[in-house]
């Protein structure tokens, strides 16, 4: 059964995006890295600050092969600069 | 380890803050850091930072931090953190940390890398505000 | 760099100190060290501490660190420096340190700096208070 | 001619000499290691805190072969502990 995610975009990757979030449906088992290249795909000048994307799920960082289940919330952003 | 976190849009209260210090008869060094707005960025003029931040991570981020700071540093007796979102204008702090031990050496050791690894792992990001 | 030194038989005034610092629009990084004297020394529960400086050397040799701050942290804007003498009671801070810079590397490494000096060349030394 | 110091205790160095300071008269071109020989004669348990012992002269730390002058003052110190 396919699942859906909700995706959001912080600080100047908003810009990039012109929305601070979007949806997306996914095959069962997709991981973070199959929501990276949706992603991509639409935003192209998203994907070419790939190498600085930080990805997390919910409030934790995952890895590309970090498997996605239904309702999960996925934050892409820039290198952080706190302080 | 006693923890306090504020992540907070209005000026951080310094005044409040070096009166709230929880004292201990074992706290021997108290480090204080406070990371003030300069007044330019490369090289330009700037009237302020407008922090961004994903609270509810940025949270739980800190709270891992704090975490591994009483397993790597068990003498730590306090740290208290403040980090201002929004508009923070040239002059005026964005962030205040203070760490309590016993000896300095912990108590510094301790700061520099909450700080070091907050500026890595903890989601604020900021944008200049030009000035007018 | 400007620089301030206080050797005092009085509290330091913590709240003054903070009033006073010297804002200025380059400096993003503010360390505050406070040396708290504990409540047992050795395993025994102490009273205070009673400081003994010699005080023309003290405040000779602080100037003297000062300088090699200068030249070794171009980029420090201020020290200031207040270390109580005489009767120093279990929880009252005996020493406190300032250094602002434009970023925090600098002043962590001189504060630290700093105080680890001090502590090899500053005429102060202390003898334990028992308790009554 | 010869040349008067004073000579300074600090710390607990004092409750050893049971002064804060003495005076004491030596040759012309006499040393800091001069000053010391006398001292540790004079007080012995001073002599036992020979290696840890710091000297100044006025408000600058000398060396043994450092000359004096007359009217120098020296102080002798225990390692030093502020903070």
């Amino acid at each position: 059964m396919p699942i859906r995610v909700r995706i959001r975009y912080w600080s100047w990757f908003k810009d990039l995006t012109h929305t601070p979030e979007s949806e997306c449906t996914l095959p069962d088992g997709a991981t973070v890295a199959d929501v990276l290249h949706r992603v991509h795909q639409e935003h192209p000048r998203l994907a070419e600050a790939r190498k600085s994307t930080l990805v997390a799920v919910g409030v934790e960082y995952q890895p590309p092969d970090h498997i996605l289940h239904e309702g999960d919330e996925v934050s892409l952003f820039p290198p952080v600069q706190g302080g | 380890m006693h923890r306090h976190l504020e992540l907070t849009a209005a000026p951080i209260p310094l005044g409040d803050l070096a009166a709230s210090r929880v004292e201990s008869s074992t706290s021997g060094a108290v480090i204080t850091f406070l990371g003030v707005v300069r007044g330019s960025e490369a090289g330009q003029p700037i009237a302020a930072l407008d922090y961004e931040a994903f609270e509810p991570m940025a949270r739980h981020q800190f709270e891992k931090l704090f975490q591994t700071m009483e397993t790597r540093w068990p003498s730590l007796e306090s740290t208290r953190l403040v980090h201002r979102y929004g508009i923070v204008p040239a002059g005026q702090p964005s962030l205040w940390v203070e760490v309590t031990a016993p000896h300095r050496g912990d108590a510094f050791a301790a700061c520099q890398w909450l700080i070091d690894e907050m500026k890595r792992v903890v989601p604020i990001w900021k944008r200049t505000v030009p000035t007018p």
